[in-house]
């Protein structure tokens, strides 16, 4: 696979051009900052961007999805007619434009989720159907991100194309044939030269200095912290100050922990199982019958989360469960964050070694 | 022919609670005749006290389900001139398009749902459903229209949402305009049909001379802000609604009577056509020619005629309101800066579906609260229906009792004291299905 | 990635829907019968279609749903030694969706997924004597085991059932109990933890059932079925009479939505009981922090 | 009729949005009518069966006079449902609990207003009659209405999210007003209504409720945060929690004079009273 280069003026056509063929999404501005949608006028897209409220995820698993659609007495369950019919949603021809280098890194954790063990069809039929144009981040979103720390300032190989913004024209690499050969028939793009490589390198060497660590530790570290901070006492402060508001799972891009629901027409008869998102942070999560709660504390709950981003995820699929975005720590209204706390943590368990 | 007549009529009307109509007249003269109105008390004026002044207007939209979008622009209306607000002519387009929104549903609503069965001397709705089904579904669609072009512009009918001191929190997208737009295009049909229906009626011609109270403009048939003008020939500033108003209490009702010039006086759609009837759209003034509806009216029945006149009148504004919106464009605004001053005070008025409807607030330095008041249309009606009463019952004491309680209940329904208690609406999907 | 150990058959593969197939489509079950167990509980006898045989192995579970009112983790009762064509389940009401299943009667249908999850390795109990220690409702998926293993007697040792309810009216399976009292190569101790005037039995918690018991801890396997609570108790037990915690087996409930793996609701740390439990030695459970 | 089961509706102290909010829902889901029959519903019909088995209650209960009513129909009915903020909370109506009942009969009705308008603190239908099911929100949302009957319809227990309603607010991928310096409550708020107000740019103001685990020491922080003034944040957790807040004691994020001012403070004023009766 190789390297092409646009002139940045080109993009709208190759925009324009796809959107006969595809669904087009992409960061749009909006009203009090950016967020994926539609691009109905490829002006509206925004490749120099803010991080978004909700990352890309919602296009791999939507909010609300429709597992499959089905017939049955609702009033009297079980008797009658029962018929079920799967529902494969949103599965169509997509390109997402301008995905952040973090955010790629939550799709590659997706792609491994509901690929291994038992396959998820719903996820993958539409993940085959969505083509990623990443883009490179060279100077930092904003001050809540660390991607640097967790290793997601780069493109990790999910992409079938990447574009790079070097002097007024996008870079673009093709991570997948298919990725190449959208870019050939949609675009004008040309060959890369020896000399446009070598630009590529400077800005992509040049573009460290500009983010910023925030961690104190290694994120190899962060397992084995995690472990050692079991019983740390700084969950119980964070706590008390959580909201259990779920803003935080909600809007990262590498949670996807979803409740079941089943949805009633009116006549009673017809319906639809769906899957939405949920969250580990709020109570009802862990609830049985019998009303145990595995995770009654907020303390608890909130230590359940910073343990799947830092240590189980990790052990599961062999990636962090955190791309370093900083989407949480935008939306924690109480100012509970990943660096900060990992970085008490790490504190905490420098002055009780051991824990 | 009867000599003793005695007519109670339980809960007919609403005046944010139940009402009933008591006529007692033996051997031949009228022992009693009023409207008694057995509201619960809400004591809105005395909960404002101590509350910041952003929370008037979602405070005083509860009042009324119905009424809530013009509950809540007096409400701003008044706050904005206690606060020295200067509104944008933005915000002024947008707040007007949502005021159409509820002008429409609760005239479609009244006139369908209440008059025409009257009329059609069907009963109610249901007898209706069945013998002009398209009567009702095209009911249904005129009124599913207002309910989302309110949602459009404030979030919905019931307790607007997105309009706040100084101008609104959300604005609708150009494609929600245009959306609107093509649905309102659409209507005019529907709107054509309106007319063509009520033409029909044999409106009874009972008449009573009296005072007509309505907001008016120089240049505009307007519902919000203006002057209070009056058929006896006074205009008065908003501020000066107290002298107009008069409020007593009245050992009957719970509600707050009003007087001005004469011991009674009329708010409502009757009264703004009276009033201003030049400025309305020219496919108004059409529709009011067909409806026979002439200036001056005292016609009381005649207001659910005036209202249709108004259902005309408003599709058409809004029509021209997004027209003016959509060339202008729709831009993200904040609202507009607050001054605060020590017991300030400021008086609001809207013309709400019903008539004029009043708040006055005085704010303190602190953003609080400290006076309220606020008096709404049908206690300003109220003494006006008595007299009506009055002079309706002896005319009709050589009907029967049942034709007796008929007129009168149709007459109280002509001021459309509130809708909802007596809409047969529900009834429509009885029989539809 | 995951351990290998878990079990990914399901015989109930989804049917395909245009080349698609979907974990989350149950398939459509008949129940061909039903008993009133106790006040809270009912068993039903399951038919998949065309009698399919469930396949599954003692300690899994299937996901049971009413579409319309929802679905819900339910273990298998029955012996895969005894029934082919049905496999039974035992539910008790103790919810919405329970409630609901309740009001079913014999010919109804209901949803099937599964059967899902790691159940009893009953090869390796093998040889081996078996005491099985199970409270309330855990009695249902330990049924299936002791079932097993009345069917293969000859594989195994001792068989040791303890079995403790609240009180008498809450004992399930009074039947069947009767049945392994009398068997001589069955030990079945009941307890319950509050008599009422009809018991003539055993009072107390579970635990106290120990103190009749005598075990070779060279030669025994424990396993255990009930609330969370019974669980420290039960193993302060079986460690006091010499258990290693590879010796004893555990089955844990969790709240699951997915049974597959995915949806989060039944993670003990980084493990999903959905498919690499719900059984696990303790051994394994002393790994994790959240577990007990 | 039919077996279908009856329903009926009544209103208490209300504005009466929420029966509206129900008319609009049959606009839309008309199928509701097959599932079951309606007997009493002064909105929209005349008719009066009183043999029903669901009633939907709207409005606070503000006069001792009400309750016989409001017994009278936890009698007759099987399930009881709390329609809207005021039933289910006392609402906006709980506001005027802040000052004595003298004190607010006299501020709007004049000096005979002790005497012509019973009223005593607005209080939520489940102080004096036992409630099954409760429909928050004010107005209620039509979608939940709809979705609580058919709950009901099965048999089973209507069940209401208990998380609070930043949920439903960001998977609507709205920017936090929070975090724009805009007062919301949604942390606090029970969640439904799919965060309609936050949606249209306004703070959540809490008319479905608290939701259990609501964080009041951390949502006031919050809210100072804003520059708030400590008045105001108080009449945001009582615009329509008044009576919550009263009920909440030792628990209470608010001083008590919030909740409970005493009548002499009050200046005496004519400013919304009427003139003497003539
Ligand atoms: C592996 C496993 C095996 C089980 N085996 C059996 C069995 O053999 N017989 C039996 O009667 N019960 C069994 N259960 C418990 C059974 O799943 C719950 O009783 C059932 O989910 C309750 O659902 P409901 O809709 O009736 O109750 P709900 O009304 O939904 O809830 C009642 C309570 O159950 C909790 N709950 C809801 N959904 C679940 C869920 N999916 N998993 C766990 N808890 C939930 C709720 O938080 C609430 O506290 C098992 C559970 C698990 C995890
Ligand atoms: S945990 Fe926070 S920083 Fe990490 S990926 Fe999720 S939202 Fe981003
Ligand atoms: S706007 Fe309100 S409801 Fe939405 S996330 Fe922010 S605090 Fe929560
Ligand atoms: S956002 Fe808050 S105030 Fe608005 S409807 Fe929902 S709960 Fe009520």
């Amino acid at each position: 696979m190789s390297l092409y280069i646009l002139p940045k003026d080109q993009l709208s056509a190759f925009v324009e051009a796809l959107q006969a063929s595809f669904r087009v999404v992409g960061p749009t501005q909006t009203e009090t900052g950016y967020a994926f949608a539609d691009i109905v006028d490829p002006e509206q897209l925004e490749l120099d961007y803010d991080t978004t409220v909700l990352p890309p995820k919602k296009y791999f698993l939507p909010q609300r999805e429709v597992l499959f659609n089905f017939h049955a007495n609702a009033l009297e369950p079980g008797t009658g007619q029962l018929e079920v019919e799967p529902v494969f949603q949103d599965v169509t021809p997509t390109v997402i434009f301008g995905v952040h280098t973090c955010d790629m890194n939550g799709i590659m954790l997706y792609d491994k989720v509901f690929a291994e063990g038992f396959r998820d069809e719903h996820y993958m039929e539409r993940r085959d159907q969505i083509y990623v144009i990443g883009i490179e981040c060279l100077t930092p979103c904003d001050d809540a991100s660390f991607c640097k720390d967790m290793g997601t300032l780069t493109a990790p190989p999910i992409y079938d194309l990447h574009m790079t913004e070097v002097n007024g024209s996008y870079l673009l690499d093709t991570g997948s044939e298919r990725g190449e050969a959208l870019l050939l028939e949609y675009s004008e793009a040309k060959m890369a030269k020896s000399e446009d490589m070598q630009l590529l390198g400077r800005t992509l060497s040049a573009k460290w200095p500009h983010f910023r660590h925030r961690l104190k530790m290694s994120r190899d570290q962060t397992p084995s912290l995690l472990s050692l901070g079991y019983d740390a006492h700084i969950w119980e402060d964070l706590g008390e100050r959580c909201l259990a508001c779920g803003s935080c799972t909600n809007v990262c891009p590498t949670c996807f922990c979803f409740d079941v629901q089943d949805e009633l027409d009116i006549n009673m008869e017809d319906g639809e199982r769906v899957r939405v998102w949920d969250s580990c942070q709020l109570h009802e999560f862990a609830l049985v019958a019998g009303g145990h709660n595995f995770r009654e504390s907020k303390a608890s709950r909130v230590r359940h989360r910073l343990m799947r981003k830092g240590k189980y995820i990790k052990q599961v699929h062999g990636l962090l469960g955190c791309t370093g975005c900083g989407r949480c720590e935008r939306a924690c209204l109480v100012d509970i964050t990943i660096p900060g706390t990992l970085n008490a943590l790490y504190e905490e368990m420098q002055l009780e070694p051991g824990g | 022919m009867a000599e003793n007549v005695k007519v109670n009529v339980h809960h007919l009307t609403r005046v944010e609670g139940h009402g009933n109509i008591v006529v007692d007249v033996r051997d031949g003269s009228i022992e009693r005749c009023e409207l008694e109105i057995v509201e619960t008390p809400r004591f809105f004026e005395a909960m404002l006290r101590g509350r910041p002044y952003h929370q008037a207007s979602h405070i005083t939209s509860r009042i009324c389900g119905i009424c809530a979008i013009g509950h809540a622009t007096a409400s701003l209306r008044a706050s904005e001139r206690a606060l020295q607000v200067e509104l944008s002519e933005q915000t002024k387009l947008l707040r007007k398009l949502a005021f159409h929104g509820e002008m429409l549903d609760s005239h479609i609503l009244h006139v369908y749902m209440l008059i025409a069965p009257d009329f059609l001397d069907v009963g109610s709705v249901i007898p209706l459903a069945t013998s002009h089904p398209d009567v009702v579904l095209r009911a249904l669609r005129m009124k599913k229209f207002s309910g989302d072009l309110c949602e459009a512009i404030v979030g919905r009918h019931t307790h607007p949402i997105a309009m706040t001191v100084g101008g609104f929190t959300h604005f609708p997208s150009r494609e929600d305009l245009e959306r609107m737009r093509e649905r309102a295009v659409e209507l005019v049909a529907d709107v054509d049909a309106t007319v063509e229906l009520f033409g029909t009626l044999p409106w009874p011609t009972f008449e009573r001379e009296t005072e007509y109270v309505a907001l008016v403009h120089p240049d505009e048939y307007g519902f919000i802000d203006g002057m209070i003008g009056s058929t006896d020939g006074h205009e008065l500033p908003i501020s000066a609604y107290r002298t107009v108003t008069n409020e007593r209490l009245s050992p009957h009702s719970t509600a707050k009577h009003a007087a001005f010039n004469r011991d009674s006086y009329m708010v409502g759609a009757l009264a703004r056509y009276n009033l201003k009837h030049e400025h309305l759209h020219p496919r108004a003034k059409e529709a009011a020619a067909h409806l026979g509806l002439e200036a001056p009216c005292y016609r009381p029945y005649m207001n659910s005629a005036a209202q249709v006149v108004e259902i005309v009148h408003c599709v058409d504004d809004v029509l021209l309101l997004i027209d003016t919106l959509l060339e202008r464009g729709v831009e993200w605004e904040e609202p507009a800066p607050i001054t605060l001053s020590p017991g300030a005070r400021g008086v609001g008025a809207c013309d709400v579906p019903r008539g004029i409807l009043f708040h006055e607030y005085q704010i303190g330095e602190n953003g609080l609260i400290e006076e309220a008041n606020c008096i709404i249309p049908t206690g300003q009606n109220l003494g006006n229906i008595d007299l009506d009463l009055r002079a309706l019952v002896p005319t009709l004491l050589d009907q029967s009792e049942a034709e007796i309680t008929h007129k009168l209940e149709m007459l109280v329904r002509a001021y459309d004291p509130c809708i909802s208690c007596s809409t047969h609406f529900l009834d429509v999907e009885f029989v539809g299905k | 990635m995951l351990d290998a150990t878990f079990n990914l058959s399901t015989t109930t593969t989804p049917r395909a829907f245009n080349g698609h197939t979907s974990i989350y489509l149950p398939v459509i079950a008949t129940i061909e019968d039903v008993q009133v167990e106790s006040k809270l509980e009912k068993v039903y006898d399951v038919r998949l279609p065309g009698g399919e045989n469930l396949g599954h192995s003692p300690g899994q579970f299937v996901m049971v749903s009413l579409p319309g009112v929802g679905e819900a983790p339910i273990s298998v009762m029955s012996s895969p030694s005894r029934t082919h064509d049905t496999f039974r389940l035992c539910i008790r009401n103790a919810g919405d969706l329970t409630n609901v299943i309740h009001k079913l009667e014999r010919g109804d249908r209901v949803g099937i997924r599964g059967p899902f999850g790691r159940g009893f390795p009953i090869e390796v109990f093998k040889g081996k004597d078996v005491l099985i220690a199970a409270g309330g409702l855990g009695i249902a998926p330990a049924r299936s085991l002791i079932d097993q293993i009345i069917d293969n007697r000859a594989d195994f040792g001792r068989l040791i059932i303890l079995y403790g309810a609240r009180n008498p009216s809450e004992l399930l399976f009074r039947d069947a109990m009767a049945e392994w009292e009398e068997r001589d190569d069955v030990e079945a101790l009941v307890t319950v933890d509050r008599a009422d005037d009809t018991w003539l039995g055993h009072v107390g918690v579970i635990t106290r059932l120990f103190e009749h018991i005598q075990i070779n801890p060279y030669h025994t396997v424990a396993i255990t079925v009930g609330p969370p609570i019974m669980y420290r108790f039960v193993v302060m037990e079986l460690s006091g009479k010499g258990l290693t915690p590879e010796q004893i087996w555990m089955s844990f409930e969790r709240r699951m939505k997915c049974g597959v793996g995915k949806c989060g609701h039944c993670q003990v740390n980084h493990r999903y009981a959905c498919q690499e439990g719900p059984a696990w030695t303790y051994a394994e459970a002393l790994a994790f922090e959240e577990a007990l | 009729m039919s077996n279908k089961p009856k329903i009926a509706f009544f209103d208490f102290t209300s504005c009466e949005g929420c029966q509206l909010t129900v008319i609009d829902a049959l606009q839309t889901h008309l199928g509701l009518l097959d599932l079951v029959e309606i007997v009493q519903f002064r909105e929209a019909m005349t008719e009066k069966g009183e043999d029903y088995q669901i009633a939907f209650v709207e409005g606070s209960c503000t006069r001792k006079s009400d309750e016989d009513r409001l017994r009278q129909i936890r009698n007759q009915a099987d399930v009881v449902v709390a329609l809207g903020a005021c039933a289910h909370l006392g609402g906006i109506n709980s506001m005027k609990n802040r000052w004595t009942i003298e004190n607010v009969q006299t501020y709007v009705y004049g000096q005979n207003g002790k005497e012509a308008y019973e009223s005593y603190p607005a209080r939520p239908i489940s102080a004096v009659v036992q409630v099954d099911a409760v429909i928050p929100g004010c107005p209620i949302d039509r979608f939940e209405f709809l979705r609580i009957v058919q709950q009901m319809l099965q048999g089973r227990k209507p069940k209401l999210p208990d998380y609070p309603l930043c949920v439903e607010c960001k998977l609507a991928e709205n920017a936090c007003l929070n975090t724009l310096g805009k007062p919301c409550l949604g942390p606090i708020t029970r969640a439904g209504c799919d965060a309609i107000c936050p949606t249209y740019g306004d703070g959540c103001e809490g008319c479905r409720g608290w939701h259990p685990e609501a964080n009041f020491e951390h949502m006031r922080e919050i809210l100072r945060g804003h520059g708030l003034s400590e008045e105001d944040i108080d009449a945001r957790f009582t615009m329509f929690n008044h009576y919550q807040m009263e009920h909440m004691g030792e628990d209470s994020p608010l001083k008590p004079e919030a909740v409970l001012s005493r009548n002499e403070a009050l200046p005496s004023s004519d400013f919304a009273a009427p003139q003497e009766a003539d």
